[in-house]
C-alpha cells in the first residue's frame, strides 16, 4: 500500500479524535480515551514514514510516545479520581464555558 | 548639572516620601521646602552660566544607557528648553510652600510626589535621546495620577483615570513614531532624528502620531476634555503643575519633535492647526464665560491662551519660507514662547488663588462668593493683579506673549489676527466678571465675612508670583533672549524642505 | 488486489469503526474496550510496516497496562452515565461540522501527491534476518540514551503524582493535631445562616 | 566521558536532586520541611552550575539530542532563580492551608527539569520529551491540593487541554519528519532550504499543527480557554508557578521549533504568529475589563502578554527572538510579584481573590501599596519600570519588521489594558478599606515580595544588562 493510505487512515483517526472532543466535552473519560485516539493516530503517521522513509528515528519517536501517553493516562487518571472523590461525579462543566 | 537637576528631587521626594511618614509633617515639610529651594537655585546657576548667543546644546551629558540597543543617557539645554526647566523649578517650590495650607492628611506622601514629578518633568525638558525622553514623558504620569487620584475632589477617580488614558494612549502612538523613525534614522538622538530626510507620507503619518500626543497634552480643541475634570478635581498643586508646566511639554513637544522633524507635514497642515486654534482661542474662551465653578473657568481660559502657543507655532508655516517675513517668523515663535512662560506664571497663581480661597470656604462656586474684598483686601489686591494678567493687560507678562503672536499673525492675515485678538476682549470679560462676582459687591454671607486675610507664606508665594509677572511684563527681555539664538535656528531649520 | 491490500482495508476498517464507537458509544467500559480493538488494529497495520517491535508493544504493554488501568478506574468510579451524555446531542451539529471541515482539509493534504507512490516508493521488503527489536533497542541505547533518560523521569513523576494524588494515609491516631487547632478559622466552623425572621420574610 | 556529561551538570545535578528531596518527602518528621531546604539548596546550586558551565557558542552532545547554547543557558538560569522564589513562597501558601508536602517539592524540581530540557532541545524528540515533563508535572501540582473545591477540576481541564496540545503538536512534527527525514533541528533547517517549493503547501501544513501547538502551551487567542479556569481554580502558588518559569518554557518551544528547526519558513510562521499575537492582545485585555477575579483577570492579562511576546516571536529576527525572550523574563519576575502579592493577602489562610479585597489596602499596609504601583505600572508597561521595556523591545523589533499595523493595534490595547490596570490602583488608593485592621508587613512572604518589587525597580532603571544579555544569547 502507498504511503498515502497510511496517512490518510491516521488523518481520519485523527479527525475523529477531534470530533470526539467537541462530542463529549462532559465526560473527562471519554475525553483521555479521545487523547488515546489521538496520539494513536500521529503513531501511525510516524510509523508509516519511518517505514517509507527507511529511518528507524520514527519508530523510536513512537517508542517515546507511547511511554509518555502511558505516564499521561496515569496521571489523567489520578486527577480524575481526585475530581471524583472531591465532587462524587466526573461532569465537569463545558471547557470551552467562559465564565465573564 | 542636569542630572543633579533630575535626580535631586526624585531621590529627595522619595525620601520625603518613605522617611516622611515616620516623622512629624513639619519635618517632611520643612526637608521638602529645602530640596525645591535647592533645586530652584540650581537652575538659577543653569540659567546663569547658560551662553544664550548660541544655538546649540549646553551643559550637555552622554552616557550609555543600553548600548546594545543604541540608547543613551543623553542631556542637554537649549533657550527653548531652559526657561521651561526654571519655570518648573519656580513652580514646584511654590506648590511645595503652599501645600501645608491645603492638605490634610499624607503631607509628606504629596510633597515627595509633587518632588518627584519636578524631577521628572525636568528630565522631560532636559532629555535628548528619544526614549529616555519617552521615558519621562510617561514616568510623569504616575506621580500626577497618584495626585490627583489621593487627594483630589468627589469625581477625582474619573477625573484622574481620564487623564491618564488621554495622555497614555496619545504618548503610545508618539513611541511608534519614535520606533519607526529610528528605523528610517538609525539613531534615538533627537537631533539626529532632526536631520533625517522623509518624504511627504511618512512626515504626514509621524506629524499625527506626534500631535496625538502632543495635542492632548498641550491640550487642543477638540481633545482637551480631560483637563477641566483633571483640573476641577486635582488639589491646588496638582491644578498648579498641570496648569503651569504640564500643558507646557505638549507645546515643548512641537518645538522639539513635530516643527523639525515633520516641517513639511506642518506647512500642509497648517491651516488645520491654525484653525484648530483659533476655535480654542474664541470657543473655548466663550465656553469660559459660562463657567460657575472659579477652577473649570480657569482651566478653560488655559486651554484659550495655549491656543495662543499653537497658533504662534503654526502661523510660521505661511510666510517661513519668505526671507522678507523670517523676522515675523522669529516673532510668532518668541511671542508663543513668552506665552507658555507668562501662562506658567499666571495660571499657577490664579489657581493658587482659588486655592486659597477654597481652603477657607471648601467651595468653588463663584456664587458662594462676593463682597471677599472686604474681610481680605491684601488678598483680594493680589487676585486683581493676577485676573488682570490673564486678561492680558498691557504692563503684565500676559500681554507680551499674545501681543507678538497676534502681531505676527497681522502679517499672514488680518482675519486670523482678528479672531485671536478677540481673546482680549474674552479674556478680560470672564476673567474680570469673575472676579467682580467673587471679591466684590455685598457681603452676602457671613462665611465670607468671617473669612481672614492670607497668612504670610500665602503672602511670600503670591508676592513673588506678583514679583515675576509685573517684571516680565515690563521687561520681558531676559526671556526673549534667552531662547532667541534657539528659536532663529529652529525657524531656519522649518524653512528647509525635508522632503529628499 | 493483493492479500496485503485486503489486510491492510480490513485493519483499516476495524480501526475507523472501533475509534468512531469510543466516541459514540454511550458506556465507559464499552468505549474503552472499543479503543482497546483500535489498538489491536493499530498493532496489525503496524505489522504490515514491519514495525513489529512496537506493534507487539502496542498489544502487550499498551493495551495490557493502560488500558486496563482505564478499564479499572472506569469501573471503579460509580459514574453517572446519562448525566454525562446530556450534552452530545446539542454538541452534534458543531462537531459533525468541524470533523468534516478537517477531514476535508488534512485529506487533501496527506493524500496528495506528495506522499503517493512517486515521491515515497515502496521500499524493499526487509531480509528475513533482519530484526527489528534489536536494531532499535541498539539506537535506544546509544544515539537516543539522553530521551531515554528523560522518559524514565517522566514515568517516576507519573508514579509519584498518582500516588502522592490518590493516597490517603490512614490516620493511625484518634489524636488530635495541635498545630491543626491553632489554625482552625471560624469559617471552618461556624456557618452562618440567614434565618427567616418578620423583616426579611 | 565525563568531559561529555560536563554540559550536562544542571540537569544531572537537578534530576539527583529532585530524588534525594523525593526520599526526604518520606521522612518521619517534619518531611516538608526537610524537602522545602533541600529544594532551595538544590536550586541554589543548580544556579551557580548553569553559571558555571555556560557556553558562549552553541553546540550539541549526545548525538544531536542536547545543544548548549547561551540562549539555553540564560533560561536554565532565569527559570532556576525564578523557582527560588516560588518554592518559598509556595511553603507558606501551602503550611497555611494544611497541605504542604514534600511530593510538592520534588515535582517542582522535576517541572524545572523539563524547562531546562526544553531549553537545551536539539531534536524533535527532546522538545517534546522536555515539554511533556513540564506539562505533567504542572498537571500533578495543580491537582495536589486535594481538598480545594476547584483545584481538581481547574486541573482536569487543563490536562485535558494540554494533552490536545501536544497531540496537534505531535501531528505537526509527523508531518514535518516525514517531510524533511529526520528529528534533528539542525538537520532539519538544512533540508527546508528554500521557503517556496512544491512541497511548501505541505510544510505550512505541518507548521499549522506546530503553531497550533505552541499557541496551546502559550494560551494565546484562540487557544487560551484553559488559561482563565486554571489560573482561576489552581492553589495560588501554583497558579504562580504556572504564569511565571512556563512562559520561558514557551518561548523556548517556539524558539526551538520554529527558529532553530524551521528558519526558512518564517515567513509562512510569522504571519500566523502575526495574527493570533495581535488577537491575544485585542482579546486578552478586552475581556480582563470585565473580570471580578484577580486571579482570573490576571489570567486574561497573561493571554495579552502571551500575545506581545508572540509578536516578538513573530518578528523573525534575532532581535526580535531576543525581545521575545526578555519578555518572557520579564514577564515571569513580574508575575511572580504580582501573585507574591496575592499570597501576603492570603497569608491569613484565604484565598484573596475578588478585586474588593484590594479596597484601600494601601491603607491597611502602605508597603503593599507601593509594590502595588510598581506591579501594576509594570504590567501596563509604563516607564520608568521594566514591563515598559519589554514591550518596548518587541514594539520595536516589530516595527523593524514592518508590521507596523500590529504594533499601533498592540499598543492602543495596551491603553485599553492600562484602565483595568488603573482600576486595582483605584481600589487600593482611592477607596477607603472596609476593615482597619493592617496587613502584617513583617515575614518572609513579605520579604520576598519587597526584594521582587525592587528587583521591577532596578530592572526597570538599568535594563541594559538583560537587555544585552538577550541579544548576545540569540546571536550567538
Amino acid at each position: 500500500m502507498p504511503l498515502s493510505a497510511y496517512l490518510i487512515v491516521a488523518a481520519l483517526v485523527f479527525c475523529i479524535s477531534i470530533a470526539g472532543i467537541f462530542l463529549n466535552r462532559k465526560n473527562v473519560i471519554v475525553l483521555l480515551m479521545c487523547v488515546e485516539l489521538q496520539l494513536l493516530a500521529v503513531n501511525i503517521n510516524f510509523v508509516a514514514f519511518s517505514h517509507f522513509l527507511g529511518d528507524l528515528a520514527g519508530q523510536i519517536f513512537v517508542f517515546f510516545i507511547l511511554t509518555v501517553a502511558a505516564a499521561e493516562s496515569a496521571i489523567g487518571l489520578a486527577i480524575l479520581v481526585v475530581l471524583f472523590r472531591n465532587r462524587g461525579t466526573i461532569n465537569v462543566e463545558d471547557l470551552d464555558t467562559m465564565k465573564g | 548639572m542636569l542630572s543633579l537637576l533630575i535626580w535631586l528631587p526624585i531621590f529627595g521626594g522619595l525620601y520625603v516620601a518613605l522617611l516622611g511618614s515616620r516623622v512629624a509633617p513639619v519635618h517632611a515639610e520643612r526637608d521638602a521646602i529645602a530640596i525645591a529651594a535647592l533645586t530652584f537655585i540650581a537652575s538659577l546657576a543653569l540659567w546663569a552660566g547658560f551662553d544664550a548667543t548660541r544655538a546649540t546644546m549646553q551643559y550637555v551629558e552622554l552616557l550609555p544607557w543600553i548600548p546594545a540597543l543604541n540608547v543613551n543617557y543623553h542631556l542637554g539645554v537649549d533657550g527653548i528648553a531652559l526657561p521651561l526647566i526654571v519655570l518648573t523649578t519656580f513652580s514646584t517650590l511654590l506648590v511645595i510652600l503652599a501645600a501645608g495650607a491645603s492638605v490634610h492628611g499624607r503631607l509628606a506622601e504629596y510633597l515627595g510626589a509633587f518632588l518627584v514629578l519636578a524631577g521628572l518633568m525636568i528630565g522631560v525638558f532636559a532629555a535628548l535621546d528619544a526614549i529616555l525622553f519617552y521615558v519621562f514623558w510617561e514616568a510623569m504620569l504616575i506621580p500626577m495620577f497618584l495626585v490627583i487620584g489621593v487627594w483630589g475632589g468627589p469625581r477625582r477617580v474619573y477625573a484622574t483615570i481620564k487623564f491618564f488614558l488621554y495622555t497614555f494612549l496619545g504618548s503610545v502612538l508618539m513611541l511608534i513614531a519614535l520606533l519607526w523613525l529610528y528605523f528610517q534614522s538609525g539613531t534615538f538622538d533627537i537631533l539626529g532624528m532632526q536631520q533625517q530626510p522623509l518624504s511627504l507620507d511618512a512626515q504626514n503619518l509621524i506629524f499625527w502620531a506626534f500631535l496625538a500626543a502632543f495635542a492632548v497634552k498641550i491640550p487642543m480643541w477638540p481633545v482637551h476634555t480631560w483637563l477641566p475634570d483633571a483640573h476641577v478635581e486635582a488639589p491646588t498643586g496638582g491644578s498648579v503643575v498641570l496648569a503651569a508646566i504640564m500643558l507646557k511639554m505638549g507645546g515643548y513637544g512641537f518645538l522639539r519633535f513635530s516643527l523639525p522633524i515633520t516641517p513639511d507635514a506642518c506647512r500642509v497642515w497648517a491651516p488645520l492647526m491654525i484653525a484648530l486654534s483659533l476655535v480654542a482661542i474664541v470657543y473655548v474662551g466663550l465656553v469660559a464665560l459660562a463657567q460657575r465653578d472659579m477652577k473649570k473657568l480657569i482651566a478653560y481660559s488655559s486651554i484659550s491662551h495655549m491656543g495662543f502657543v499653537t497658533l504662534g507655532f503654526f502661523v510660521v508655516f505661511a510666510f517661513a519660507t519668505v526671507p522678507a517675513a523670517a523676522h515675523a517668523a522669529d516673532l510668532a515663535l518668541a511671542g508663543a514662547m513668552f506665552q507658555m512662560i507668562s501662562h506658567g506664571f499666571i495660571s499657577a497663581a490664579m489657581f493658587l488663588c482659588v486655592g486659597v480661597l477654597y481652603d477657607r470656604m471648601h467651595s468653588r462656586e463663584i456664587s458662594a462668593y462676593g463682597g471677599v474684598i472686604n474681610p481680605m483686601p491684601r488678598f483680594a489686591a493680589f487676585m486683581l493683579l493676577f485676573a488682570m494678567a490673564n486678561a492680558g493687560l498691557p504692563g503684565t507678562s500676559g500681554f507680551v506673549g499674545e501681543f507678538m503672536v497676534i502681531l505676527a499673525a497681522f502679517q499672514v492675515d488680518f482675519w486670523i489676527a482678528l479672531l485671536a485678538a478677540t481673546t482680549l476682549i474674552l479674556g478680560a470679560a470672564y476673567t474680570l466678571w469673575m472676579y467682580k462676582r467673587v471679591a466684590f459687591g455685598e457681603v452676602a454671607r457671613p462665611a465670607v465675612a468671617a473669612l481672614k486675610d492670607i497668612t504670610p507664606r500665602e503672602h511670600l508665594v503670591l508676592t513673588s508670583l506678583a514679583a515675576v509677572v509685573l517684571l516680565f511684563g515690563i521687561w520681558p527681555a531676559p526671556i526673549i533672549d534667552t531662547s532667541a539664538a534657539s528659536l532663529h535656528e529652529l525657524v531656519q531649520q522649518v524653512a528647509r524642505s525635508k522632503i529628499p | 488486489m493483493t492479500l496485503e491490500a485486503i489486510v491492510f482495508l480490513t485493519l483499516s476498517a476495524i480501526l475507523l469503526g472501533s475509534a468512531l464507537a469510543v466516541i459514540v458509544l454511550r458506556n465507559p467500559v464499552h468505549a474503552a474496550l472499543s479503543l482497546v480493538l483500535s489498538f489491536f488494529a493499530t498493532g496489525g497495520l503496524w505489522l504490515l510496516l514491519e514495525a513489529e517491535f512496537l506493534a507487539l508493544t502496542l498489544v502487550l504493554v499498551y493495551v495490557g497496562a493502560v488500558m486496563v488501568l482505564f478499564l479499572f478506574v472506569v469501573m471503579m468510579l460509580d459514574i453517572n452515565i446519562a448525566e454525562l451524555r446530556a450534552g452530545f446531542a446539542s454538541h452534534l451539529p458543531l462537531g459533525l461540522l468541524v470533523a468534516t471541515g478537517m477531514v476535508l482539509a488534512l485529506l487533501s493534504m496527506v493524500g496528495g501527491e506528495a506522499f503517493g507512490p512517486l515521491a515515497f516508493p515502496e521500499p524493499p521488503p526487509a531480509p528475513a534476518d533482519a530484526a527489528n527489536t534489536r536494531d532499535l533497542g541498539r539506537l535506544l541505547f546509544t544515539r537516543y540514551v539522553y530521551p531515554f533518560q528523560i522518559a524514565a523521569v517522566i514515568l517516576l513523576v507519573a508514579i509519584v503524582a498518582a500516588i502522592a494524588l490518590t493516597m490517603r494515609p490512614s490516620r493511625q491516631t484518634r489524636a488530635v493535631k495541635p498545630e491543626w487547632q491553632v489554625t482552625i478559622r471560624r469559617e471552618d466552623r461556624v456557618r452562618l445562616v440567614k434565618g427567616l425572621t418578620e423583616e426579611n420574610r | 566521558m565525563l568531559h561529555a556529561l560536563a554540559p550536562l551538570l544542571p540537569e544531572i545535578w537537578l534530576l539527583t536532586a529532585a530524588c534525594v528531596v523525593l526520599l526526604a518527602a518520606t521522612a518521619k518528621r517534619d518531611a516538608a520541611s526537610l524537602a522545602y531546604h533541600l529544594a532551595i539548596g538544590a536550586l541554589a546550586i543548580n544556579a551557580l552550575l548553569v553559571v558555571a558551565v555556560r557556553p558562549t557558542a552553541s553546540s550539541t552532545h549526545f548525538f544531536g539530542q542536547f545543544q548548549a547554547d547561551p540562549v539555553a543557558a540564560l533560561i536554565k538560569l532565569a527559570a532556576t532563580l525564578m523557582f527560588l522564589l516560588l518554592l518559598s513562597h509556595a511553603r507558606d501558601y501551602l503550611r497555611v492551608r494544611r497541605a504542604l508536602t514534600g511530593e510538592y517539592f520534588a515535582i517542582a524540581l522535576m517541572a524545572l527539569l523539563g524547562i531546562m530540557v526544553l531549553a537545551s532541545a536539539a531534536s524533535l524528540l527532546t522538545v517534546y520529551l522536555g515539554l511533556e515533563l513540564l506539562s505533567l508535572s504542572l498537571y500533578s501540582l495543580v491537582a495536589m491540593h486535594r481538598d480545594s473545591p476547584t483545584a481538581p477540576e481547574a486541573a482536569i481541564k487543563y490536562f485535558i487541554l494540554g494533552a490536545l496540545a501536544s497531540g496537534m503538536l505531535l501531528y505537526g512534527m509527523s508531518i514535518i519528519y516525514g517531510l524533511t527525514g529526520t528529528l534533528d533541528l539542525a538537520r532539519m533547517a538544512e533540508v527546508v532550504t528554500v521557503a517556496e517549493g512544491p512541497n511548501t503547501p505541505l510544510f505550512v501544513f505541518g507548521v499549522v499543527f506546530i503553531v497550533v501547538g505552541i499557541a496551546f502551551k502559550l494560551g494565546i487567542v484562540p487557544f487560551h480557554m484553559w488559561i482563565p479556569d486554571v489560573y482561576h481554580g489552581a492553589p495560588t502558588c501554583v497558579t504562580m508557578l504556572i504564569g511565571s518559569a512556563p512562559k520561558l518554557a514557551g518561548f523556548a518551544l517556539g524558539y526551538r521549533l520554529l527558529a532553530d528547526g524551521l528558519p526558512e519558513l518564517a515567513p509562512h510562521w510569522a504571519g500566523m504568529l502575526v495574527l493570533l499575537g495581535t488577537a491575544s492582545v485585542v482579546f486578552g485585555n478586552t475581556v480582563a475589563l470585565a473580570q471580578t477575579s484577580l486571579k482570573r483577570l490576571l489570567g486574561y492579562s497573561t493571554i495579552a502578554h502571551m500575545g506581545f511576546l508572540a509578536l516578538g516571536l513573530a518578528s523573525a529576527t534575532q532581535p526580535g527572538f531576543a525581545a521575545a525572550l526578555h519578555y518572557a523574563v520579564v514577564y515571569g519576575v513580574v508575575s511572580l510579584a504580582a501573585f507574591g502579592v496575592l499570597i501576603w493577602m492570603g497569608s491569613d489562610g484565604r484565598d484573596a481573590d475578588d478585586l474588593t479585597e484590594l479596597r484601600g489596602i494601601a491603607t491597611r499596609s502602605p508597603l503593599i501599596g507601593a509594590l502595588l504601583v510598581v506591579i501594576v505600572f509594570s504590567l501596563a508597561g509604563v516607564p520608568p519600570f521594566v514591563g515598559f521595556w519589554a514591550k518596548w523591545f518587541v514594539l520595536k523589533e516589530l516595527v523593524a519588521a514592518e508590521h507596523v499595523t500590529a504594533a499601533v493595534v498592540a499598543v492602543i490595547f495596551s491603553v485599553v489594558a492600562a484602565y483595568y490596570y488603573l482600576r486595582l490602583l483605584k481600589l487600593a488608593f482611592f477607596e477607603s478599606p472596609d476593615s482597619r485592621t493592617p496587613v502584617p508587613e513583617a515575614g518572609r512572604v513579605p520579604a520576598l515580595v519587597s526584594l521582587n518589587g525592587l528587583l521591577l525597580v532596578l530592572m526597570g532603571l538599568f535594563p541594559s544588562a538583560l537587555l544585552t544579555a538577550c541579544l548576545t544569547a540569540v546571536r550567538a
